[in-house]
């Protein structure tokens, strides 16, 4: 036993509420308040984890987020996750953790034997082998191996993440010591603030660190000071990690929870942002520096102090700094015996008391096995230790001012990198800008809120002992003895890095990425500075030569469903609805979706045939009515004095000459002068028209008609109102659609004459008012009869109503769909694709006639859209008693020994009404090819079919007026 | 995600806006323009790194404005409707 | 063929439709008569006698005739009774549209009212903005005050969307007022 | 000094301590004149440099890089390799892309970890089975390895994919190519450049052009950082910085730059064994040797030259990715990032001799051009060595812009625009 909990102190778990876990299959008791690696710790567990190439046991090195170790998958609690980190994660009763790459467990992992192969696979190893035979013969074992820990394949979400967005003054990052202050000065201001912490507990070093602030103990002061901050109305968020600094210093917060609810994630826009987060204590350089139970020095008084755990009975305590007499002292204190080795030789602090220091030192290595068990020093002595905790210096978390675009300076005398010319709308504070004594620290927070405005708040005053900061570099060196490591996740030696340099993987990019260095899920938070820095030993530049790599979001890993939160299931690309959709749904419609809406594909039920309904609905619709929901036809309105001029220049046709009342068929091109959209065009009268596009099309001809308004037309030209959901257009097909429409009584003549095909008719339904159009998608006599969409229901009604005497059918898309290809009528982006020109279709007369301009017209003429080659639009017939081809097929023709697509099938349908397959194609030169046979392939078959003209049933048109 | 500004809404989110195409991309009218003028409406681009001018929508009010801004560093400097931009 | 409607909520009843959780109360409008109006805005002031200038996003309308600004030259007009006004070009020189049934009105109450809008948009409702259009949930939509309560116009065809995610950030809202 | 690399000269090296090894290439001064400049040392620049020495034998060659080797796009992207493309020209130039990849790893001594575990293309509704079974059926004939899948063979390679009745997106079937995968990015950044180096390439990093040297109406060199470099054939391969040195030869590209995000999660144990893309999320995603997810999606809004993380962006990819594998919410997101991409309007690369006399450009890959590194390469050495166009290139030369022969798969595969 060595590790253990003292009987008293604590700040942070609550002894009266004690917990149980499991740990790797053994149960572990802890306290509330407990992390996952503070109650392992508490239990005397050393090995936690092992590492990602080499399987070399580890233990815990740190107490927070920059912990490399001990990674755990969590099951079995309310946070399930892989690959969590044990020293943020609370200790929750009941949860299950169990140590990642590890078989079976983390003490007794089978595959520890690879780490006696490490000479022989250093970094990048895998790029100089397993080439021979080939790689997919070792490729399936090294994925089997690699990777941490497991997903549960099982598992269930449970729920979607919150997602919130905030705006405030200030935002400060961190509260610590000096993130409090400035909070406080900037509440103080009268600005809106928002404090985050990613710990459970707020204070920062003030949790175990020894000082006195206000003449108060530094506990009371932070509780104190959170107090007045949240009670003043500002947002304070702990267990908040700020991530990620995006665009315009939008800020992004992941938010922990402990009662089930997924993570929150926050989008912060503040106006200034106070960064406040600290520094990160780093390793030293030795042999064996990896072994479980050599930990952080500031982590040790961490555990001692917030979960009174005493890491070990005999301690060797190794610094280059300042920082770690403290925590020697405290150990002593604590009853450990405690050795301090100090590489410094002058200027030293006073030894704490109880504490043998041994100053001019330096560890050049440790042994043991599972466990640390002694280091020997530069002097040749060695040390008896079951602990070893060590100090190589802080690096100041500079994450997130790098997101932002901040710039960092080197700084020789703290052997770190700091922040270096400001960037806009960004502060930095305490340890982060290098300071260390607490009155800096105070001091620095007051310069970083000044520019926020004069504050009524009272700076907090340093009046206890304090810290100060000196600190001797202490790099790896090359040519080390022994394994040096560097990056303990991703198992990056010094001699690793030395490799790199000697095959000219120099620069700091190539470095991480050849080594792996600081590519682990702990971002290289305590292992990059030290190989940067070996680096610049090793090609003899400056640390701020080699520079840094990039530093990008997240800072800590996110949880994938906190970036999701709700977007996902129905809340994704939301289909739109009918006003009838509940109607259609007691009918009997089997939904599906087209167009970005959901529609009836057919009736009749889920439970009936699919084909067969369909072919029922289309057979039916032409002997005697049809009822069809067409509500999703977009009607955009064009309103104003140039309103003729305007859907001139933006139709392939031309359509000023359309008289009011009437309705014509159109092209709108793109610019490339391929068709992207068909449709009728009404006119209402002189100065109004209104665009009837493709359902799915609605947005996008929108947008468009707002273009050309607006940047070539001018603003009192011409208005677009989109009105397509304003009513619900209820349309009326076949040969007894008059007979259907005149019982409604609608109050308009339908008389041929009055209302021939391609006009529009005014009337009303009750109290209401109905448009009436005549125009025809399915060859047949057609009405669609538009009324406000919120009062469709009652005219629908009474349409099914009367249909009955006339044996109507009501039918779904699907049915639709057939009626129309037997006309030969296209259906944009089924029938055409990006390449499809308007003569492709068959209508070249705007093409070779049109004097004035319009969208597209250029493009008509280009040596592409003059070539003979083009795909036409054509019909396919196949021999009798074949079933369809398929939509998909190529038509292919052979030469020189190869096989070539000369088009394709575009859809495809068995007609009932003509009780054979009917087929549409786009075909090389197909106009000019009806009757000619040709040879088709799908999914390797080989079938025939006859190029015909691409209508089939009715050509003359008779039965549009019958 | 970037703030961009409506001349007439004021700043929004970049998700708020659509990009229109480079400013000052004149469209050539007539079936006579040459091949390579027509080209070089429909597809050449400066796609300048650094200083830009650039048409863009407003899709939830549908303005349409010319914005100045760096494809760099992101900063914004200027946005002024269509209609009032000098649009050469 | 798979029944896709069986994936979809049902549209709701909004004659009855309610959100309701502690702090925060949702349901739809019925019976509001609405406009677009673009143009020449003061012409149409003077020929309907409603005002020329509309609310911005988050702005505070007033009683039973108002207008939401939605683009520098277009409104949306709202009123509890049918305004006598033809749809159409009109000389003077703006055009109108009726979409009363187009666009599906919601109104929202109570405390947390302020917890929907920071998860439906990240528009600052104090900073204010000319035009009442917005992203609100991804859905372009009209929003803008009316008393103390919060309006919410979007596209008929989105309402059930809307809807279903106003329901999933009422149940977020709670939860997190409890936690 | 070691120099070929195997199990063996490791397992010897191994012995010795790893202290054997050679450079992996060469680090020169530049000279002052070569007989081709290669500017761009990604992917296409290093390939373009070892095919002008491997299959010309003009090795006294020039490869200016301006930051690091591979530090662009090739080092950014999700690593996807696959061939199964719709027109003809197309499949020809990743099919010779897909083929020396085949090979590459033996031909460069230098593992890229080509990894075939196949990629499956969903399909979500009957209308995408139909433009599915077009797009197959056109491979077919053009002779891609390409199927058509059904539901069950989705489930086969993909178990874990959202096939719940509920699914937003339901997996009707998809396509499948059996030889698409992935490769190990840097990998290939740093094989070509160690088989340039050592045919005699010079590889000149932190070397930026400044600008071209144009004398009678020729490009004749180039100005840099480190010094004027001159020679008479000039080529470039630097994705979406390519309108920026188009601008300094004086003529414009049909590029926009945009900024493409990707992402990782933490590495865990094999979950995902193939490359799926989903149309209906816009997302593709693989697993890593190293068991890192890599997830990719669309381009930003807004056109760009700033390498960053985008939130909207990112949050409309992640949710996409759970949406087709809800169970990966227990994933966390480790590191984000975004390349330049050069967008070109019909989403297929420009290769061939530009405005400027003797200056040969290779651009537009747009999200694309990690797959075809083997052929941009070897194309624009073709073009390089010879002034002319190899047969695979010619289609995709600038002039098609002029004439509207345009090579649009999107539009192909039934996307009207």
């Amino acid at each position: 036993m060595t590790a253990s909990r003292l009987s008293s102190g604590g700040s942070a778990i609550d002894r009266s509420r004690p917990i149980s876990f499991s740990f790797d299959g053994r149960t572990v008791q802890g306290f509330e308040g407990d992390t996952i690696a503070s109650a392992l710790l508490a239990a005397d567990v050393a090995v936690v984890g092992r590492s990602f190439k080499y399987h070399r046991p580890r233990g815990i090195w740190g107490a927070g987020v920059e912990e490399p170790n001990a990674l755990v998958d969590v099951a079995g609690s309310v946070r399930a996750t892989p690959n969590t980190r044990a020293t943020t994660e609370p200790a929750l009763a009941g949860l299950v953790a169990k140590s990642v790459n590890a078989t079976p467990n983390a003490a007794a992992d089978r595959n520890a034997f690879i780490d006696r192969f490490s000479r022989f696979i250093p970094a990048a190893f895998y790029y100089k082998t397993f080439m021979w035979p080939d790689w997919h013969l070792f490729e399936p074992r090294i994925r089997a191996v690699a990777g941490l820990g497991k997903v549960d394949p099982d598992w269930k979400s449970p729920g979607p993440a919150d997602q919130i967005n905030r705006h405030c003054d200030v935002l400060v990052v961190g509260a610590g010591p000096a993130g409090l202050a400035a909070a406080k000065l900037a509440a103080g201001a009268g600005k809106s603030v928002i404090l985050v912490d990613d710990q459970p507990l707020l204070g920062g070093s003030l949790l175990h660190r020894d000082a006195e602030i206000d003449g108060k103990p530094a506990a009371a002061w932070v509780d104190g000071t959170v107090a007045e901050i949240e009670g003043a109305g500002h947002l304070v968020l702990s267990s908040t990690t700020a991530f990620g600094i995006y665009d315009h210093n939008l800020i992004a917060l992941n938010q922990r929870h402990h009662d089930g609810r997924p993570d929150t994630l926050w989008r912060v826009r503040p106006r200034q942002i106070v960064l406040a987060t600290g520094a990160i204590e780093r390793p030293l350089p030795f042999a064996n520096n990896d072994l479980p139970r050599i930990m952080s020095a500031d982590a040790a008084l961490a555990y001692l102090r917030r979960y009174a755990v005493l890491i070990g009975r005999r301690i060797v305590v190794a610094t280059n700094n300042d920082s770690a007499y403290e925590v020697a002292g405290a150990l002593a204190t604590a009853g450990a015996d405690v050795t301090l080795v100090e590489m410094r030789k002058n200027a030293l602090p006073a030894a704490p008391s109880g504490v043998k220091l041994l100053a001019g030192r330096a560890l050049v290595s440790a042994r043991g096995g599972m466990r640390v068990e002694g280091v020997t020093l530069d002097d040749g002595t060695s040390l008896a230790a079951d602990s070893v905790v060590v100090s190589g210096g802080w690096t100041p978390t500079v994450h997130l001012f790098c997101q932002a675009r901040g710039k960092l300076a080197w700084d020789e005398t703290r052997a770190a990198f700091l922040p270096g010319d400001p960037v806009e709308g960004i502060s930095v504070a305490g340890a982060l800008n290098g300071a260390v004594a607490l009155s800096d620290v105070f001091s620095s927070a007051a310069k970083a809120t000044s520019a926020i405005g004069e504050t009524k708040a009272v700076a907090p005053r340093s009046t206890g002992a304090e810290a100060i900061g000196g600190v001797l570099a202490a790099w790896p060196i090359p040519s080390a003895k022994g394994r040096v490591w560097i990056d303990y996740q991703n198992d990056v030696t010094a001699k690793d890095v030395e490799l790199a340099a000697r095959e000219n993987f120099v620069s700091v990019e190539h470095l991480k990425r050849y080594t792996t260095l600081g590519m682990a899920t702990d971002q290289g938070k305590t292992s990059n500075l030290a190989g940067l820095a070996l680096m610049a030993n090793i090609t003899g530049r400056t640390v701020p030569e080699v520079g840094t790599t990039t530093y990008r979001p997240p800072f800590t890993p996110v949880p994938l469903a906190s970036f999701a939160g709700a977007l996902g299931g129905e809340l994704m690309s939301p289909v739109r609805r009918l006003p009838l959709e509940n109607v259609h749904r007691a009918n009997g419609a089997v939904f599906q979706e087209y167009g970005g809406w959901l529609r009836p594909a057919h009736y009749g039920g889920a439970g009936a045939d699919a084909d067969r309904t369909i072919q029922d609905e289309a057979r039916r619709a032409r002997q005697s009515v049809a009822l069809f929901d067409g509500s999703t036809l977009g009607k955009i309105e064009v309103m104003g004095p140039k309103a003729a001029e305007f859907v001139d220049f933006i139709y392939y046709n031309t359509m000023s000459t359309l008289k009011p009342g009437r309705c014509r068929y159109g092209f709108m091109l793109s610019e490339n002068g391929v068709v992207f959209d068909d449709g009728i065009l009404v006119r209402l009268d002189e100065n109004r028209f209104v665009v009837s596009c493709s359902t799915s099309h609605v947005a996008s001809v929108h947008a468009r008609l707002e273009e050309w308004r607006q940047d070539r037309f001018g603003r009192g030209a011409v208005y677009i109102h989109n009105a397509t959901s304003e009513m619900a257009t209820l349309t009326v097909s076949g040969p007894n659609s008059k007979k259907l429409l005149e019982a409604l009584d609608l109050g308009l003549s339908l008389d041929d004459a009055e209302l021939p095909h391609m006009a529009i008719g005014e009337g009303r339904f009750g109290e209401d008012a109905v448009r009436i159009a005549r125009v025809s998608f399915t060859g047949d006599r057609s009405y669609e009869v538009s009324i406000r969409a919120d009062r469709a229901e009652p005219l629908w009604a009474r349409m099914q109503e009367t249909g009955k005497a006339l044996d109507a059918v009501t039918i779904g898309l699907e049915a639709l769909m057939i009626l129309r290809a037997e006309k030969g009528y296209i259906v944009i982006g089924k029938d055409t694709d990006g390449t499809t020109l308007p003569h492709d279709l068959g209508v070249d007369g705007p093409r070779t006639k049109r004097k004035n301009e319009y969208v597209g017209r250029r493009s008509l003429f280009t040596d592409v859209a003059m070539q003979e080659s083009r795909l036409q639009f054509v019909g396919l017939s196949v021999a009798e008693g074949e079933p369809p081809l398929a939509t998909g097929t190529h038509a292919i023709a052979k030469g020189g020994g190869k096989l070539r697509s000369q088009g394709f099938v575009t859809s495809s349908y068995h007609s009932p009404t003509l009780g054979r397959p009917i087929a549409l194609a786009l075909i090389e030169r197909g106009a000019s090819r009806h009757g000619e046979t040709i040879d088709l392939q799908h999914l390797g078959m080989l079938r025939h079919a006859t190029i015909t003209g691409p209508c089939a049933f009715d050509p003359s048109g008779e039965r549009l007026n019958a | 995600m970037q703030l961009f500004t409506c001349p007439f809404c004021g700043p929004r989110d970049e998700t708020e806006f659509h990009f229109g195409g480079e400013a000052g991309n004149l469209r050539p009218d007539g079936a006579d323009v040459t091949a390579d003028r027509w080209a070089s409406y429909l597809y050449m681009r400066d796609n300048p790194k650094g200083a830009t001018r650039e048409i863009w929508v407003h899709m939830n009010c549908g303005e349409f404005f010319v914005m100045e801004r760096d494809t760099v560093n992101h900063k914004v400097e200027t946005s002024i409707a269509l209609d009032s931009a000098e649009h050469a | 063929m798979r029944n896709l409607a069986e994936k979809w909520a049902v549209v709701p009843d909004w004659q009855t439709a309610a959100i309701e959780v502690p702090g925060l109360a949702i349901r739809s409008l019925a019976g509001l008569s609405q406009y677009l109006v673009s143009g020449d805005l003061d012409a149409w002031s003077k020929v309907s006698g409603a005002p020329a200038k509309g609310v911005g996003a988050f702005g505070k309308a007033e009683g039973e005739r108002y207008a939401a600004q939605v683009a520098r030259d277009r409104m949306l007009v709202v009123s509890a009774a049918p305004l006598g006004i033809e749809p159409g070009w009109h000389e003077e020189g703006f055009g109108v549209t009726v979409v009363s049934a187009g666009l599906q009105a919601f109104e929202a109450e109570g405390s947390e009212t302020a917890e929907l809008i920071a998860r439906a948009t990240t528009l600052d409702p104090s900073a204010g903005s000319a035009s009442a259009a917005l992203s609100f949930a991804g859905a372009n939509a009209v929003v803008y005050r009316h008393g103390d309560k919060l309006r919410i116009h979007v596209d008929r065809g989105l309402a059930t969307y809307l809807w279903t995610w106003m329901e999933t950030a009422a149940r977020n809202i709670a939860a997190a007022a409890k936690g | 000094m070691t120099r070929r690399y195997s199990a063996l000269s490791l397992f010897k090296e191994g012995l010795a301590g790893q202290k054997g090894w050679e450079p992996a290439w060469r680090s020169p001064e530049p000279k002052k004149t070569y007989d081709a400049i290669v500017i761009g040392g990604g992917g296409h620049g290093l390939a373009t440099a070892y095919y002008l020495a491997k299959n010309h034998g003009i090795t006294n060659v020039a490869l200016l890089e301006k930051g690091w080797i591979g530090g662009g796009n090739t080092g950014r992207n999700t690593t996807v390799v696959r061939s199964n493309y719709y027109y003809p020209e197309s499949v020809a130039i990743y099919d010779l892309a897909h083929r020396l990849y085949e090979g590459l790893s033996a031909d460069l001594n230098y593992n890229v970890m080509l990894s075939q575990r196949g990629m499956v293309f969903l399909a979500h509704s009957i209308n995408e089975m139909e433009i599915t079974a077009r797009t197959v059926n056109a491979m077919q004939i053009n002779g891609i390895d390409a199927e058509i899948f059904s539901v069950d063979d989705v489930r086969r390679v993909a178990p874990l994919l959202n096939f719940a009745p509920d699914a937003r997106f339901p997996i009707l079937g998809g396509g499948w190519q059996g030889r698409a995968g992935t490769a190990r990015h840097d990998a290939v950044a740093w094989g070509y450049a160690r088989g340039a180096s050592r045919l005699g390439v010079d590889i000149i990093q932190n070397c930026e052009i400044t600008d071209f040297i144009i004398e009678g109406g020729r490009c004749r060199g180039v100005h840099t950082t480190r010094g004027t470099i001159r020679a008479d054939r000039i080529g470039m391969a630097v994705a979406g910085h390519s309108s920026v040195l188009a601008a300094k030869a004086g003529f414009r590209l049909p590029v926009n730059s945009y900024a493409l995000q990707a992402c990782v999660s933490e590495p865990v144990k094999p979950i995902l064994d193939t490359v799926v893309l989903s149309p209906g999320t816009g997302v593709y995603v693989s697993q890593s040797d190293k068991g890192e997810i890599v997830i990719g999606g669309a381009l930003d809004r807004v056109p760009s030259y700033g390498q960053r993380g985008n939130l909207p962006v990112l949050e409309g990819v992640i949710a996409g990715l759970l949406e087709m594998f809800p169970t990966f919410a227990q994933l966390k997101l480790m590191r984000q990032w975004a390349g330049i991409v050069d967008v070109v309007p019909d989403s297929s690369p420009i290769i061939g001799e530009s405005p400027l006399p003797n200056l040969f450009i290779n651009c537009g890959w747009g999200t694309g051009g990690f797959k075809a590194i083997p052929a941009g390469g070897t194309l624009l050495a073709h073009l390089l060595a010879t002034g002319k166009h190899h047969d695979i290139s010619r289609p995709f030369d600038l002039a098609r812009f002029a004439s509207g022969r345009l090579l649009d798969e999107a539009a192909g595969s039934g996307i009207a625009h």
